[in-house]
């Protein structure tokens, strides 16, 4: 029997968590643009638009100090940042394309090398995710065989109902102790039809035929064509929820200063930029080839999955126009 | 008979920036002079004016100054023709720009100062460092230094703490 | 990890009286990067010097901070010293806590927190130092000077004389510039040509002089040291090596009637000449415009009759590229033109004078060249219009200077005294005329100069009236002078058969150009301007450009000979040395990261920046970045802060000591 | 509200004029392809979504063809010159599509050697404005989805360019809404300005999509990329994100053309053209200086009068 929770508690829900001292984030309108934001109450949820940044923030910030270090008496004295004390966190909000990231990225962060910073944060959260009713021109999840109501990633998923309450499905143990400790808030029965979701105007696409197109033209003119344009930023991977390559720098003195891992960019010109000058991916063409085999072979090479969820951020915030899932579409129709 | 040292409840940082020609000359001659200032300003030199890049007083202002003094030679005086002309026009814009996003200027003094003027020295030195006193420390980018993007914040108290028994 | 002296001085208690200097010492000591700190009662002392040398060799130090007075003081002396204890001198700074610190404040606790922070913002600037080489340039030993007339003269003279190459590059066929059209000069009234002519004899007869008369800059490149100076030789039509100068081509000449520039248009001369009987060279030029050969193609006589052949009409302009290591410049002045407003000048003109209508009204000039021996009149003072003497003169000073209104503000500084001496000159000559001067003051400093003004009004009966003229215009064969005298409070009309007006000395005409060639600057007015107006009064901003003369500012003779001689002392100071060497605090630029919008060049004031091209080894241009000449560069790092990838550099004021400090706050 | 409605259906620029520019950028663009005057002409060509567009560097006549120009070419393409197509330059002469605050840029560039006019052939667009960000991207040009910056635009005629293609047209009476921020945001207390900019900067995410989109960035090395020093920090954390504009805001002051493509490609919605306009404001009426259509010797800052103003100066 699913059980049902009204808009109403789904707040209320966010406003006990809040008084628990957990850091609960969903989207909030932060200006003029709605981000995932720490919620301090249910009011502040805001689910009518997708948020111009993914969720992966709140496993993999922006920036975060790693240690700091301090020369003293001739001695270098070095702090690690303590992440036992990292809070305990409630993602809520968030539709399949930004709920299904952690899905993708726990790979990455737990193999040959552990990312315990990215670890303790997913360990400390509890991921409730929601159906996505909305969408535009520039979505394209289910393309890459994720759907508005894939539940991958989320602990507990949400299904908009018509009659603005919600379905709720526990997914793992995590969504079962949240429903369980708020037990109050929710209820059983079949409830209403659900809301419809919106059409998609990338049909779905081969993935097996596109790795292989992409194995086999490593050198292709496609590259030129259709990425001479990138100007280098980075917007598309910034604000991806399956992009996840950082940068480490240390800041201040060489005697005193703190070592920061912050996100980066396989765009920027100097993401592979050697010590001795050499840059093996010297062009604009041979960084956005990059993006497009990482995504689509390299990730699954390893990890036997793809690394992009359809949200289609980066078609929208292009600033030259660049559209993965057009260039997706054209890699899928060709023949050789 | 001394003057009783005043003791105040704040004393600000105060950074100054000067030409060697001029500025600086101008406040050896202060110190030949036997004249007497607050102790509160750090004078770093350089050859002119026109090497005083906006980034080193921003910088300034990030490491803590609660006021920073730029002082070079009187236009006409440069030692280098026309750096202090250079410099002249680039600070103009430069205050523009930060009081455009609400840094108060009253922190922020530019003059020139012959070699010849230890007095004036010890004046805008002196006026300088006593209204930033009144108005206080300079919070805005001291601030900005601790803050973090929400995401990358530690913000349990505890763990706050623990993090400043780092820093 | 560096390793660093600290040495705090006590400056016996100049410092430690107000500052604990053990204390400083201590606190340098636990800066990270220092190796070794202490205090000394007097580092600039023998012992002390020992002290900082010892402590180089025993504790392997890297760099040397010592805290102590300013480094105006002695930042040489511990240079030196680190220096001797083989350390690279630059490595080694002072930190000011002295004049910035004990003598400055009285509470002790606050002097010494200061003192320990000014020693450890220095401790980062000496750890982000570099070891600098001083910039060795070398010297070409050859000096050019620019205009012949007194000023260049005297400068060739004295650099020649010294033993080093000059040329000597004139625009006019003869040397000798307005010197040499002067009668008598003030305040000794000897002549001019008598102690003039002699002088461009010695010119022309000197063994390191090369004479360029009828000759132009037409291009300069380089800097200090090392310039190359296009020199275009306009076409005389007489062959230089070949002319005798027995001056048959001019008496035979046909075309007679030309008025002569020398004597102001008021004498004659030919088509083939030398501007002056005691010219030098005496070698003649054809002036084309007015030659009957070069405008009709028939004649010929000066060919036919010269009898080594020297005539050539074929002679074209040539240039040669003369290479110097300094230039001076002489190029001189020429009077204000009254009448009419200087095309494109935003001096006006004195259209109520009538000057240039009125022939008898005429300028300082033309009444040297009526009062000269060797001039038109031979001697006499004849009016222009009908060769009569005039029996009333009157005689106006700042005429253009000094007159806002008309656009020019500054004195022109010989006027008083050359009135003065003309109306001397006048009384000598027509003993029964009587002279009036409208003057709005008399400035008479120099030695014997007041003496001399004195004795004008009060021996030589002229007339004196403070005032000025309104109006001029010619009444019958008489000039009508309408004035005001403000010391008496009346208007005054004299009845006058000639006007001599006292016009502005200018700079000469495209002098501004000369000075884009040269790549000096200028005032408004064109005058050339002085690196510093006291203290390098005759060095221009560009290293190795000299002034000299009325080029600079309006002069008279004895302070345009001072200045010559002091403009060949500073060539001869430069000379001095096979290798220029120089503070290496210079701007670099960073080749690799040089994107070259070249705003570093667009701010120089030294003109040090140049475009650089970058080739592949195919020789395709890849791009253009900017280059600093090390020899021209003064160091003021106005380029850096401009550039926006900071790709340029400037030793010695790096971004990472100015940042280190910064952060040391 | 009524009355508003009204007249952003009276004003408002028809599919059909955009339809004649595109006719005439492509009849161009051919002929000088054909005749061999450039290499390639870099332009628009459609987006797969509706009302989309993206730059292209076209060397084909079959290309050229399909180049567009409508609403939706927003970008400043003269960036291409200086970045990702600089290569192109030194095969030949190149064409482009400028708007004519593309062309203040292309003036921008030869001011600062990094374009010579003999090496373009320019196509200037008498353009009536483009979309803004967030808006309806339908056919017709309103007030409704018309870009702030092109509601106060001065240079709709590309005076200087090679061949002008369009006639003239713009949308009438708009709402200086850029203008009314200014005023807005000057008027705030000192407090308050900071707040503002504060809370814009803090969102940062230092994706540099404003200095890679922006045709004066064009430095090989950033200064904010440079570690030894460090003068800005790199990472994304509310100190260094001031720091970061305001050194950008401080670098583009007197050579930004005000295309405001910084503020548009700005994916949290900084106002950063704010800035930029702010030092323009101020360098006219300090130098009485502003960005022209035609190259100039100096940049006000690379320049000084001895008389400037130093009201600020003790």
């Amino acid at each position: 029997m699913p059980q049902i929770i009204t808009e109403q508690n789904l707040r209320n829900l966010i406003d006990l968590l809040v008084k628990e001292a957990k850091l609960v984030v969903g989207p909030k309108l932060s200006g003029s643009v709605v981000l995932y934001e720490p919620l301090t109450a249910g009011s502040d949820l805001t689910l009518d638009a997708l948020p111009r940044r993914s969720s992966k923030e709140l496993f993999f910030p922006i920036c975060e100090d790693i240690l700091s270090y301090k020369r003293e008496n001739g001695a270098m004295k070095v702090n690690d940042v303590d992440r036992s004390k990292f809070p305990e966190a409630v993602l809520i909000g968030a539709p399949p394309c930004d709920a299904g990231s952690p899905a993708i990225l726990d790979a990455v962060m737990s193999w040959d090398y552990k990312d315990e910073f990215y670890l303790e944060r997913r360990r400390k959260s509890t991921i409730v995710g929601i159906a996505c009713t909305k969408g535009d021109d520039a979505c394209f999840c289910r393309a890459v065989g994720l759907a508005p109501d894939a539940e991958a990633g989320s602990d507990l998923f949400l299904t908009p109902l018509k009659d603005g309450s919600y379905a709720c499905n526990a997914v793992t143990e995590k969504g079962q102790a949240l429903v369980a400790a708020h037990q109050n808030l929710f209820s059983e029965g079949a409830g209403a039809e659900p809301k419809p979701f919106v059409d998609q105007a990338v049909a779905k696409l081969d993935l097996v035929k596109i790795k292989k197109w992409l194995e086999e033209h490593f050198e292709d003119p496609l590259w030129e064509k259709i990425a001479d344009i990138c100007v280098g930023c980075g917007a598309c991977a910034f604000i991806c929820p399956a992009c996840h390559c950082f940068d480490i720098n240390d800041e201040g003195s060489t005697d005193d200063g703190v070592r920061r891992k912050h996100w980066d960019a396989c765009g920027f010109a100097k993401f592979t930029n050697h010590a001795s000058g050499h840059n093996p991916r010297d062009v604009q063409n041979k960084r956005y080839r990059n993006r497009i085999m990482h995504k689509f072979k390299y990730y699954d090479d390893k990890f036997g999955k793809t690394l992009c969820t359809g949200c289609g951020r980066c078609i929208r915030a292009c600033p030259v126009g660049i559209d993965i899932a057009e260039i997706l579409e054209t890699i899928n129709t060709k023949q050789d | 008979m001394h003057a009783a040292t005043k003791q105040h409840d704040f004393e600000p940082k105060i950074v100054a920036f000067v030409c060697t020609w001029c500025t600086y000359a101008g406040a050896d001659l202060a110190g030949t002079s036997r004249m007497q200032y607050p102790p509160n300003v750090r004078v770093l030199k350089f050859p002119c004016t026109g090497r005083i890049d906006p980034v080193f007083i921003l910088r300034a202002f990030q490491k803590g100054a609660d006021g920073v003094l730029v002082s070079g030679c009187h236009p006409g005086d440069c030692h280098y023709m026309a750096g202090n002309f250079h410099a002249r026009r680039r600070f103009a814009a430069f205050r523009a720009l930060l009081d455009f996003v609400g840094v108060d200027l009253n922190r922020l003094q530019f003059s020139w100062v012959s070699a010849a003027e230890g007095g004036k020295w010890v004046d805008v030195v002196t006026e300088l460092t006593e209204r930033v006193r009144t108005m206080g420390p300079m919070p805005e980018f001291k601030e900005l230094e601790h803050e973090e993007q929400w995401s990358g914040a530690i913000n349990t108290p505890e763990l706050k703490e623990a993090y400043d028994s780092i820093g | 990890m560096s390793r660093i002296g600290v040495f705090v001085c006590h400056c016996g208690e100049n410092i430690s009286r107000t500052v604990d200097v053990e204390q400083v010492a201590k606190a340098a000591g636990e800066i990270p990067g220092v190796a070794f700190s202490c205090d000394y009662k007097y580092m600039c002392s023998d012992p002390g010097q020992t002290l900082l040398k010892k402590a180089v060799a025993e504790h392997k130090l890297d760099g040397v901070l010592v805290a102590a007075c300013s480094p105006r003081m002695h930042e040489k002396t511990f240079r030196k010293a680190a220096e001797a204890a083989g350390l690279n001198p630059y490595l080694c700074e002072m930190a000011n806590i002295r004049e910035h610190c004990s003598w400055v404040h009285e509470d002790r606790d606050m002097a010494t927190a200061k003192a320990k922070d000014i020693v450890k913002l220095m401790v980062e600037r000496v750890r982000k130092g570099k070891s600098l080489a001083p910039i060795t340039v070398p010297v070409t030993k050859r000096a050019l000077v620019i205009g012949g007339g007194i000023a260049g003269i005297q400068a060739a003279l004295d650099i020649a004389d010294a033993g080093h190459r000059v040329v000597l590059v004139e625009r006019e066929p003869s040397i000798g510039g307005h010197m040499a059209q002067l009668s008598e000069t003030f305040p000794t009234l000897d002549c001019s040509q008598c102690i003039m002519t002699p002088k461009m004899v010695d010119v022309a007869n000197h063994p390191n002089i090369t004479l360029f008369t009828y000759s132009e800059i037409e291009k300069v490149d380089g800097y200090i040291g090392n310039f190359q100076v296009t020199v275009k030789h306009k076409a005389r039509s007489v062959d230089e090596s070949k002319c005798t100068g027995c001056g048959i081509c001019m008496t035979k000449c046909p075309k007679k009637k030309i008025p002569n520039e020398f004597d102001q248009g008021h004498g004659m001369r030919p088509a083939i000449y030398v501007p002056f009987p005691q010219a030098v060279p005496n070698t003649p030029v054809i002036d084309r415009e007015n030659c009957t050969m070069f405008q009709s193609g028939k004649c010929g006589v000066c060919a036919k009759v010269c009898g080594p052949g020297a005539v050539d009409y074929e002679q074209k302009d040539t240039f040669t590229v003369e290479d110097v290591g300094a230039i001076v410049v002489a190029t001189g002045f020429k009077l204000y033109t009254i009448d009419r407003k200087p095309e494109g000048s935003p001096i006006q003109g004195y259209g109520e004078f009538g000057y240039g209508t009125i022939p008898d009204i005429i300028d300082g000039m033309t009444f040297e060249r009526l009062a000269s021996a060797s001039g038109p009149t031979g001697g006499k003072i004849l009016r222009p219009s009908d060769g009569k003497e005039p029996k009333q003169v009157v005689f106006i000073q700042c005429v253009g200077s000094r007159a806002r209104e008309k656009g020019i503000s500054y004195c022109s500084k010989v006027c008083c005294m050359y009135t003065a001496k003309h109306t001397m000159l006048y009384h000598h000559k027509v003993h029964d005329g009587q002279a009036y001067v409208f003057f709005m003051d008399a400035r008479t400093p120099g030695k014997g100069y007041d003496e001399f003004w004195r004795r004008a009004v009060e021996e030589e009966e002229a007339v004196y009236i403070r005032g000025m003229v309104s109006r001029m215009y010619q009444r019958g064969d008489k000039i009508v002078v309408m004035g005001s005298d403000i010391q008496v409070g009346v208007q005054v009309e004299i009845e006058a058969d000639l006007v001599v007006l006292a016009t502005a000395v200018q700079p000469q005409d495209g002098a501004d150009l000369l000075a884009q060639k040269l790549g000096i600057s200028y005032d408004k007015y064109n005058f050339y301007s002085e690196a510093h107006a006291k203290l390098k009064p005759v060095e221009c901003a560009t290293a190795g450009i000299y002034l000299a003369g009325a080029c600079q500012g309006p002069k008279d003779i004895p302070d345009t000979v001072s200045q010559a001689s002091a403009a060949a002392a500073k060539v001869m100071t430069l000379f001095a040395k096979d290798k220029l060497e120089r503070d290496p605090v210079v701007a670099k630029v960073n080749e690799k990261y040089c994107v070259g919008c070249f705003a570093c060049k667009k701010v120089c004031a030294y003109g040090a920046i140049e475009e650089k091209e970058i080739r592949d080894r195919q020789g395709n241009l890849i791009k253009k970045v900017a280059y600093v000449n090390p020899g021209v560069c003064g160091g003021c790092g106005t380029c850096q802060a401009t550039c926006p990838s900071k790709s340029i550099e400037l030793d010695g004021y790096t971004d990472e000591q100015i940042m280190a400090m910064i952060e040391a706050l | 509200m009524n009355a508003k409605a009204n007249k952003n259906q009276v004003t408002c620029i028809e599919p059909d004029y955009y339809q004649a520019i595109t006719e005439a950028i492509r009849k161009e663009a051919v002929k000088i392809l054909k005749d061999e005057t450039v290499v390639g002409v870099v332009g628009y060509l459609p987006g797969r979504r509706k009302g989309t567009a993206s730059p292209a560097l076209v060397t084909t006549v079959e290309e050229a063809e399909k180049l567009i120009f409508s609403p939706a070419c927003v970008n400043n393409l003269s960036v291409y010159l200086t970045k990702a197509k600089k290569g192109v330059l030194k095969q030949g002469k190149v064409g482009i599509v400028a708007k004519g605050c593309d062309m203040r840029a292309l003036a921008g560039l030869m001011t600062e050697s990094q374009l010579q006019r003999e090496d373009l052939f320019i196509i200037g667009v008498v353009c009536p404005g483009v979309y803004g960000f967030g808006v309806e991207r339908t056919g017709t040009l309103t007030e409704a989805n018309i870009a702030r910056k092109c509601r106060e635009c001065t240079v709709h005629m590309p005076e200087g360019a090679d061949v002008a293609a369009g006639t003239h047209a713009e949308l009438a009476d708009l709402t200086p809404e850029e203008a009314q921020e200014m005023a807005r945001i000057e008027a705030m207390p000192q407090a308050e300005r900071w707040a503002f900019w504060k809370e814009h900067f803090s969102r940062c995410i230092r994706c540099m999509a404003c200095r890679q989109v922006c045709p004066f960035c064009y430095c090989e090395q950033c200064l904010c990329d440079k570690n030894r020093p460090q003068a800005v920090e790199s990472s994304p954390r509310p100190a260094g994100n001031m720091a970061w504009h305001l050194v950008r805001a401080m670098h583009l002051a007197g050579r930004c053309g005000g295309c405001a493509e910084c503020e548009r490609v700005c994916p949290m919605d900084i106002p950063l053209n704010l800035l930029n306009r702010r030092m323009a404001q101020e360098l006219k009426e300090l130098y009485d200086f502003e960005a022209g259509l035609t190259p100039v010797d100096k940049g006000p800052l690379n320049q000084y009068k001895e008389d400037d103003d130093q009201s600020f100066i003790k």
